[in-house]
């Protein structure tokens, strides 16, 4: 059978966000990384206007330009304008080899449809493998977070999940209840000001992004 | 119900007031006055509850039952104190040239704003606002864990950050898959995300997914409870905040985290019909004691020693939770309300003792019955109840945990038995050096702000050896809720 | 009780009393022959105990009212222990106060008050013997109690009354497991009556001496009565020896027809049995003061064994 | 019975918290406080002794308080067994109280007022053991009792040995603790069923019986100090005030006992014949080692500890035996077992809380607790000689004192068990005899050194300033050493009170099991099987040393010249030639060697000065408690790996955890 263009549409926005997970996964510049998920943002919030156009919930709408509005535009210039005053914005860091990485992304993947399979059959709305993209784009931010040494790259990976999450809430639910939206978006925003904040607490402190600087605190053994 | 405004809004304007005005010297005083208004607040919606049975205001955004009553009002409890506790603390580190006036204003608004998400964590009736406040909550906490600008600060708070951002995250997954399952049931919309709903039609959502959900909601609270292995950022957390916040991350934040984890816990159950979650929980529960016992003795910091026996009694609690059943659950309850008074109490006396040593490391804290006896008692005390030695009502939960695991999981006996045995020699072996022996302490500014620990310790005793009855009332009510 | 049964009973212990020192002088004559000595005579011990009575005392000057009482409750001690044992009637009106096990206590007494006052002078040699005399008794005490018990399982009792009744006043059996119990009571006797080889009266060497140098510091009255207990501890030895291990021939209390008899049967078994104790000493060498805790091992090890062997052959053994 | 009775028991304990509070309150000086609180407290001994003796044998009066848990309240009862050792509590309490009165305004160290206030908790604690009548507040009771006496015998603080002590003694108590805590978990029907009485409905199926049993000897073996958990005992009661030491060896180990017996005998309903073996042959070997250790000690009150494990290694072989012949339902004797088993409890408690107080007024007069330095003390304090003199010949089991009529019933006992059903188990018996025989002999010899070298010969070092016991101590010591006595004489007095415990307990009248017992005779059985009577034997040895002393000082009346006692002609004597502590134990470290683990540093004969030193140590100090401590320092050293300090190696636990659950409920 074949679906309607919406759905089509959906599925494509999935693969996409899988996508550029793996491409976060693998970048290397930290620019790069910020436009990566800037583009994210935008699969996002355009999805989120698909599923609103497709099941015709307005306030779906509101959360798509939300999205755009700080996912797209506000964290991306933020970031931006960090790197800048930090001057760290080409900044190569060195991975643990990219293959290895891949690879394990791809089983990452495999794990996530297969979690999703049961709740994908019951999930009668128009979202089938959505959930098992979304949740393997999670799972792909989690995997860019621990390989990740410096500072910013990290965060990206934590707001990547969450964009992961959002689209799973979009795709999978039409998006949670409003207020929660709002108070999500909410912390999200706080949560980047806050990581702004320890940019410079921890360059001023340290004089660099490097996390190997912050594993003082340890067991002696 | 003007109460729960009142709860919520007055940490909120508290908030706000101390944001603008913080840095004054009256500051703390007020910091201290907004939370004992907040404390009667809770109290009249305590009295309330308990005379009108469970009630959801605001369009049912709001529900309250005995379970998150009680935890309301010892919150606002620990607060108060708290705020009076660091009234005093909080101005000796000032004077020594610890901190600015700016940093204490972000310090008092932003205790203020925890005190905020705190309550709304638990009196909402939202899964999703559960998430927002614990998101937030972490989001108050973590500036206030670097306050101090050292390296070792921020490299706590950095950790803290990420490890409860990552999460959180992990919930909030968790919280979207339970919606999904929900709105099967119950139609899209706000109705699906409420307790009061849920609860009603739990034994009719979609199995697999909660079972999913809950993994995911087990792992993103579960790393606030500090559960082990994901456990990590807690001791960073707390040896390197200032020490009212220590008292507060312990003796509530762990709380309203496990809050978190046992509502959701209630709903898989009922969907379930088996005892995973029960099952996780306990698995959980015993390795974290466990775990954090062996942690306990090699210890070296003051701070970090009860951090990790925050985590022990944390593991003990869930494994309580996670058996079930009226006494476990009322055990757990008991264990809950004692543990967080007692542990309190114990960071306010080590904030003391760590002030007049001037280090919090054990090796150089020695006597400090001979300089200060009040402390060094109080030190004494708070460990010997925390220890679970009666009559202390630490003592009482785990008598009823240690007995009813004896009936129910024979099994789980030796590893916890492991578990207190090596975390008592561990903890008291360190306590009874700082305490006894020749003094290495000298004299404070101020007088310490010992108050806050007998008060604490009184109410700890009076749980171990008397009841009041409608207290008895309210834990059985909510024993019976969460089965 | 009827005045028949304390008359008995005074006999008994007066006649224990007075025989006493005989004994020894007895036991002392038979090693003389035996080593071709011509011995200094039966009647030796009475002299010197008159002697010694006639004698002003000499006490240390740091000597305290224990060490002067001492002898007077050692003395007193070993006339209750002879008095006990039925030497010549059984069911005495004073046997049922006490059973074997409070005999050993009363021994025990005894020796406690003799180390203590050794003890109370305060000189190498006093605390020498003290510690010498309580380790020795230290093994030969529950040795003695195991030696007692197998009769006492035989007979079901612990009082010596019903023990003698019972081997003695009915038909003759064989019992093996009173053969090692003799063994290791002759054993016992040795060590605990300062004989050789385990401990030798007529020297004063300190690497080897035990009862002689708890009482080195005692003298006149002091020392007559000490040594005279001395006697006295053979004497009871003596007789539970005879009660436990050749009851034949001992009256019940209050017969006075038997009486004599028995008397003439008394004297008969302390002249068998000094002269055997004689031989033994004669026979065998003093040993190293570290040797004897082997000795009394074996001694102990032999009681247990007679237990042992009562309880595998039941009835029968 | 009069109900007045049990209510002056039940108001005791609240007395004595009371006694405790007000002494923290007042203001007074030491002396004067000293004074006027610890007579107080004795007063409050004396009452409850009185009391519980008048409730002996009376029915189980119980009590519900209004206190504890919600749905468990305090249930508080008041039964013969509570009763026997509740007279046994006040009778030792009234003469250490009287004594402390003495004592504690002499010694400098810690603060009267907290001194008074533990004290009487202690006091309190342990009335409130042997009434409870739920787990709850016994174990709430326990705990105190436990806690209250860490904080008296760390009263010194400042010594770090006495430290190390304390918690030493407050982790096995702990881990005791938790072990009976999980004994009452097996008895409890759940559903908040933590009452006795409910336990006492409650029959186990006989693994899960033998598992209660064996977490009960384990948790009460550690508080009384058996093998191998009694290794805090030599610490702790030499680092005590010796008051206390004389409550914690005299009262507080008989409170384990009394649990034993409650849990075992009371609340367990099932026999299993393997229990009185195990609890035998455990006995057994505690009594051996304690007496072997006490013999080589050097320090007096480390000698009386381990002479308290001793004896509680009697106790235990005692209980052994009743539970044994009471799982073959042979209840008559086991009543006689079970009477000499409580026979020895209460006078154990009297001798050896009299002779730590003996210590006590020793170490006061001449500071000095190393018996390497004391001496001849006989003549500088009569009074305290005197009652150590009691106690010592009472503890080494000498008739006609207390402590010979407890042994002589236990012996009986023994002798009875060749009758056992099992031929294996009667073989056994002449094995559990020697042994019991020489832990007792070992007593004597380990006495006569104590009294001997503390109290006899010459002062070993200068002693000079030493003075007699003041009043209030002669009083305490006076009290305990008359009771010593008079137990020892009218060994019926015990019976009697004992008899209606046996028939609760083992289902039997002693009256049995004694029969033709009168005040002056005490037999096993029946009189022709074995009978002993202190009072005609005491009228003997009087009678003889009397009529002895009289024909001697009526004949021979010579006079008694004094002189220096005789040096083999070498030149003066010196005290230091005297045995010293070591001297006296040297044959038994010879002999028993194996048993010890010597440390012998010998002087080589070009010494300047040669110093002989040998240390003495527990073998299972290093067979079971450094293995284990060594075990909990590895699985921790292995556990601080996972805190790594790295946040990505944090983000794999999680991430793994996560992946792990999520394959793991599919």
């Amino acid at each position: 059978m074949t679906l309607p263009l919406t759905h089509q549409l959906i599925n494509l926005m999935a693969c996409l966000l899988l996508l550029i997970a793996f491409a976060m996964v693998s970048q290397r510049r930290i620019l790069r990384l910020i436009y990566l998920f800037a583009l994210q943002g935008l699969v996002l919030s355009v999805n989120t206007a698909v599923v609103a156009f497709a099941t015709h919930q307005p306030h779906l709408y509101f959360s798509a330009a939300l999205t755009l509005g700080i996912k797209v535009l506000a964290l991306p210039w933020l970031l931006h304008r960090l790197i800048d005053r930090l001057n760290i914005r080409w900044d190569v860091e060195t991975l643990i080899n990219i293959p290895t990485t891949m690879l394990v992304g791809i089983l990452l993947v495999i794990v996530a449809f297969n979690l999703a399979l049961p709740i994908s059959q019951l999930a009668g709305t128009i979202t089938r493998s959505s959930l098992g993209m979304a949740m393997a784009s999670v799972l792909l931010s989690f995997l860019m977070m621990i390989t990740r040494r410096k500072a910013v790259p990290q965060v990206i990976g934590f707001l990547a999940m969450e964009n992961g999450l959002f689209f799973a809430a979009t795709s999978a639910t039409y998006g949670m209840p409003m207020v929660v939206e709002l108070g999500i978006a909410l912390d999200v925003l706080v949560g980047a000001f806050i990581f702004g904040i320890f940019f410079f607490q921890i360059r001023e402190t340290f004089d660099s992004l490097d996390i190997h600087h912050l594993e003082k605190l340890k067991e002696k053994t | 119900m003007t109460e729960i405004v009142l709860v919520l809004g007055l940490p909120l304007t508290g908030a706000l007031l101390l944001a603008l005005r913080g840095h004054r010297p009256w500051a703390a005083e007020l910091n201290a006055s907004v939370s004992l208004l907040t404390l009667l607040a809770a109290l009249a919606l305590t009295a309330r509850i308990v005379s009108l049975g469970p009630q959801t205001a605001g369009r049912e955004l709001f529900f309250v039952d005995a379970f998150n009553v009680f935890l309301v009002a010892l919150t606002a409890f620990v607060g108060f104190t708290t705020a009076l506790f660091g009234r005093v603390y909080m101005r000796v580190e000032q004077e020594r040239g610890k901190l600015t006036a700016g940093r204490l204003r972000l310090y008092h608004s932003m205790y203020q704003m925890f005190m905020f998400t705190m309550l709304l964590a638990l009196t909402t009736n939202n899964v999703g606002i559960l998430w927002v406040a614990m998101e937030a909550a972490t989001l108050t906490t973590v500036l206030l864990v670097s306050l101090y600008r050292t390296a070792a600060g921020i490299e706590a708070a950095w950790k803290y950050f990420i490890l409860c951002g990552v999460g959180i995250a992990q919930a909030l997954f968790g919280t979207i898959l339970l919606y999904l399952a929900a709105e099967k049931v119950l139609g899209a919309g706000g109705g699906a995300l409420l307790w009061t709903h849920l609860q009603a039609v739990r034994d009719q959502l979609e199995p697999n997914v909660l079972s999913i959900a809950f993994v995911f909601l087990l792992v993103g609270y579960g790393t606030k409870v500090g559960l082990v292995p994901l456990h990590n950022w807690l001791p960073d957390a707390h040896a390197e905040g200032p020490t009212p916040i220590s008292a507060v991350l312990s003796g509530l934040l762990l709380n309203v985290a496990l809050y978190a984890v046992v509502r959701n816990k209630v709903l898989v159950d009922g969907a379930l019909g088996s005892h995973l979650a029960g099952n996780l929980m306990m698995g959980f529960g015993l390795l974290s004691a466990l775990v954090a016992a062996f942690f306990l003795s090699r210890q070296t910091d003051v701070k970090r020693l009860f951090a990790y026996s925050s985590i022990e009694h944390m593991g003990i609690i869930t494994f309580a939770f996670g058996m079930g059943g009226p006494v476990a659950s009322f055990a757990g309850l008991l264990h809950m309300t004692a543990h967080s008074l007692t542990k309190s109490a114990i960071f306010f006396a080590v904030g003391h003792a760590a002030q007049k040593t001037g280090t919090q490391v054990i090796a150089q804290i020695r006597g400090l019955i001979q300089v200060s006896p009040a402390v060094g008692w109080g030190l004494m005390l708070g460990s010997i109840a925390i220890l679970g030695i009666p009559p202390f009502g630490v003592f009482a939960s785990e008598f009823l945990i240690l007995t009813t695991a004896m009936r129910e999981q024979p099994w789980a006996t030796p590893l916890l038995l492991a578990a207190l045995g090596v975390g008592f020699a561990a903890i008291f072996s360190k306590v009874q050096a700082m305490v006894f022996g020749d003094s290495t302490a000298q004299r404070l500014p101020h007088p310490p702000a010992l108050l806050p620990v007998f008060v604490h310790l009184l109410l700890v005793l009076l749980l171990g050896l008397y009841i009041p009855p409608y207290l008895a009332q309210w834990y059985r009510a909510a024993a019976r809720m969460i089965g | 009780m009827n005045p028949g049964f304390l008359a008995s009973q005074l006999f008994q212990t007066l006649l224990a009393v007075l025989l006493a020192p005989l004994v020894v002088g007895w036991v002392n004559q038979c090693r003389a022959w035996l080593q071709n000595r011509s011995g200094p005579g039966l009647l030796q011990p009475y002299r010197v105990i008159a002697k010694l009575f006639r004698k002003d005392a000499v006490v240390a000057h740091n000597a305290s009212w224990l060490f002067r009482f001492a002898p007077y409750a050692v003395f007193g001690c070993m006339v209750l222990a002879v008095s006990i044992v039925p030497l010549l009637a059984t069911d005495l009106p004073f046997s049922p106060a006490a059973d074997v096990i409070a005999l050993v206590g009363l021994l025990a007494l005894a020796r406690v008050w003799m180390s203590l006052a050794a003890m109370d002078v305060g000189t190498a040699f006093g605390s020498l013997g003290a510690r010498r005399e309580m380790f020795v008794a230290s093994l030969a005490e529950p040795a003695l109690l195991m030696v007692f018990f197998t009769p006492a399982l035989i007979s079901q009792s612990t009082a010596l009354t019903t023990i003698v009744e019972t081997l003695a006043h009915r038909e003759l059996t064989l019992y093996p497991s009173l053969a090692f119990a003799g063994v290791a009571f002759v054993m016992l006797l040795l060590a605990e009556n300062a004989r050789i080889p385990v401990d030798n009266p007529a020297t004063h060497l300190e690497l080897t001496m035990i009862h002689e140098a708890l009482i080195l510091e005692y003298s006149a009255r002091h020392l007559a009565l000490l040594e005279w207990a001395h006697a006295l501890k053979l004497m009871t030895y003596a007789g539970i020896g005879i009660a436990l291990f050749l009851p034949w021939g001992i009256a019940a209390a209050g017969q006075w027809g038997v009486m004599p008899l028995s008397v003439v049967a008394l004297l008969a078994k302390l002249l068998l049995g000094g002269a055997a104790l004689a031989a033994l000493e004669t026979v065998s060498a003093k040993m190293r003061i570290f040797r004897v805790p082997e000795f009394l091992g074996m001694a102990f090890l032999l009681a247990v064994l007679g237990m042992l062997t009562r309880l595998l052959l039941g009835s029968a053994g | 019975m009069s109900s007045w009775s049990a209510a002056a028991v039940l108001a005791v304990p609240l007395y004595w918290i009371a006694v405790g509070l007000f002494g923290l309150s007042s203001k007074a000086s030491r002396r004067a406080h000293a004074r006027a609180f610890f007579p107080l407290g004795a007063l409050g001994g004396l009452v409850l002794a009185v009391a519980a003796c008048t409730t002996l044998g009376a029915d189980p009066q119980s009590l519900i308080l209004p206190f504890g848990l919600p749905d468990l309240p305090f249930h508080v009862r008041l039964d013969s067994l509570s009763a026997f050792f509740l007279v046994l509590l006040g009778a030792v309490s009234t003469g250490v109280s009287l004594y402390s009165a003495g004592y504690f305004e002499k010694s400098g160290d810690g603060d009267i007022r907290l001194i008074c206030l533990q004290y009487h908790v202690f006091l309190a604690s342990m009335a409130v053991v042997l009434l409870a009548d739920d787990a709850y507040l016994f174990m709430v009771a326990w705990e105190t009792m436990a806690v209250a006496s860490y904080f008296l015998v760390t009263t010194d603080h400042r010594v770090a040995q006495i430290r190390s002590a304390g918690l030493l003694y407050l982790i096995v108590a702990h881990i005791g603790a938790l072990s009976i805590l999980l004994c009452f978990g097996t008895l409890q029907l759940g559903q908040w069923s933590y009452t006795f009485d409910a336990m006492r409905g409650n029959t186990l199926s006989p693994p899960w019986a033998s598992i209660a049993f064996v977490l009960a000897l384990f948790g009460f073996g550690a508080k009384a100090g058996f093998l191998p958990v009694h290794v805090w005992l030599p610490e702790a009661h030499p680092a005590a005030p010796s008051p206390v030491s004389g409550l914690l060896s005299g009262v507080m180990l008989k409170t384990a006992i009394y649990g034993l017996l409650r849990v075992s005998f009371d609340l367990l309903h099932t026999r299993v014949w393997w229990w009185g073996v195990a609890a035998l042959s455990l006995g057994l070997a505690t009594a051996l080692f304690g007496a072997l250790f006490a013999a080589v000690q050097t320090d007096m009150k480390r000698l009386l500890a381990y002479s308290s494990i001793e004896n509680l290694g009697v106790i235990l072989a005692g209980f052994g035996l009743t539970t044994l012949f009471h799982s073959y339902d042979m209840n008559v004797l086991a009543g006689l077992a079970l009477a000499a088993t409580l026979y020895h409890c209460l006078n154990h408690a009297l001798f050896k809380s009299l002779l730590f107080l003996v210590t006590g007024s020793v170490m006061h007069a001449t500071s000095h607790r190393s018996l390497g330095k004391l001496g001849g003390l006989i003549r500088r304090m009569p009074w305290v000689a005197a009652a150590g003199l009691i106690g010592a010949l009472a503890i080494a089991g000498l008739p006609p004192l207390n402590g010979f009529a407890s042994e002589w019933m236990l012996f009986q006992a023994f002798l009875f068990s060749p009758s056992l059903p099992s031929s294996y188990l009667s073989m056994l018996v002449p094995v559990a005899t020697a042994a019991l025989a020489l832990a007792v002999a070992m007593a004597g010899y380990v006495m006569v050194k104590f009294y001997g070298v503390v109290f006899l010969g010459l002062p070993r070092e200068e002693l000079a300033q030493a003075h007699d016991a003041d009043r209030w101590e002669r009083a305490g010591l006076a009290w305990l050493a008359g009771w010593c006595v008079v137990l020892g004489l009218l060994p019926a007095l015990v019976l009697a009170a004992v008899d209606p415990i046996a028939r609760v307990l083992v289902g039997a009248t002693l009256h049995d099991a004694t029969q033709g017992s009168s005040w002056l005779f005490l037999t096993a059985l029946q009189p022709e099987r074995a009978s002993y009577s202190a009072p005609l034997f005491l009228l003997g040895i009087v009678l003889t040393v009397l009529a002895t002393f009289v024909l001697v000082r009526r004949f021979y009346h010579g006079r008694v010249r004094r002189s220096a006692p005789w040096d083999c002609g070498f030149g003066p004597l010196e005290p230091r030639m005297q045995d010293s502590a070591e001297g006296f134990s040297q044959p038994v470290k010879q002999i028993f060697e194996a048993f010890f683990k010597v440390e012998r540093l010998q002087p080589s004969p070009f010494d300047a000065q040669p110093l002989y030193r040998s240390r003495i140590e527990d073998r299972f100090w290093y067979w079971i408690y450094v293995p284990v401590t060594r075990l909990a320092e590895f699985v921790s050293s292995l556990v601080a790996v996972v805190h790594h300090g790295r946040i990505h190696l944090y983000l794999i636990y999680s991430f793994a955890t996560l992946l792990v659950l999520l394959l793991l409920i599919q």
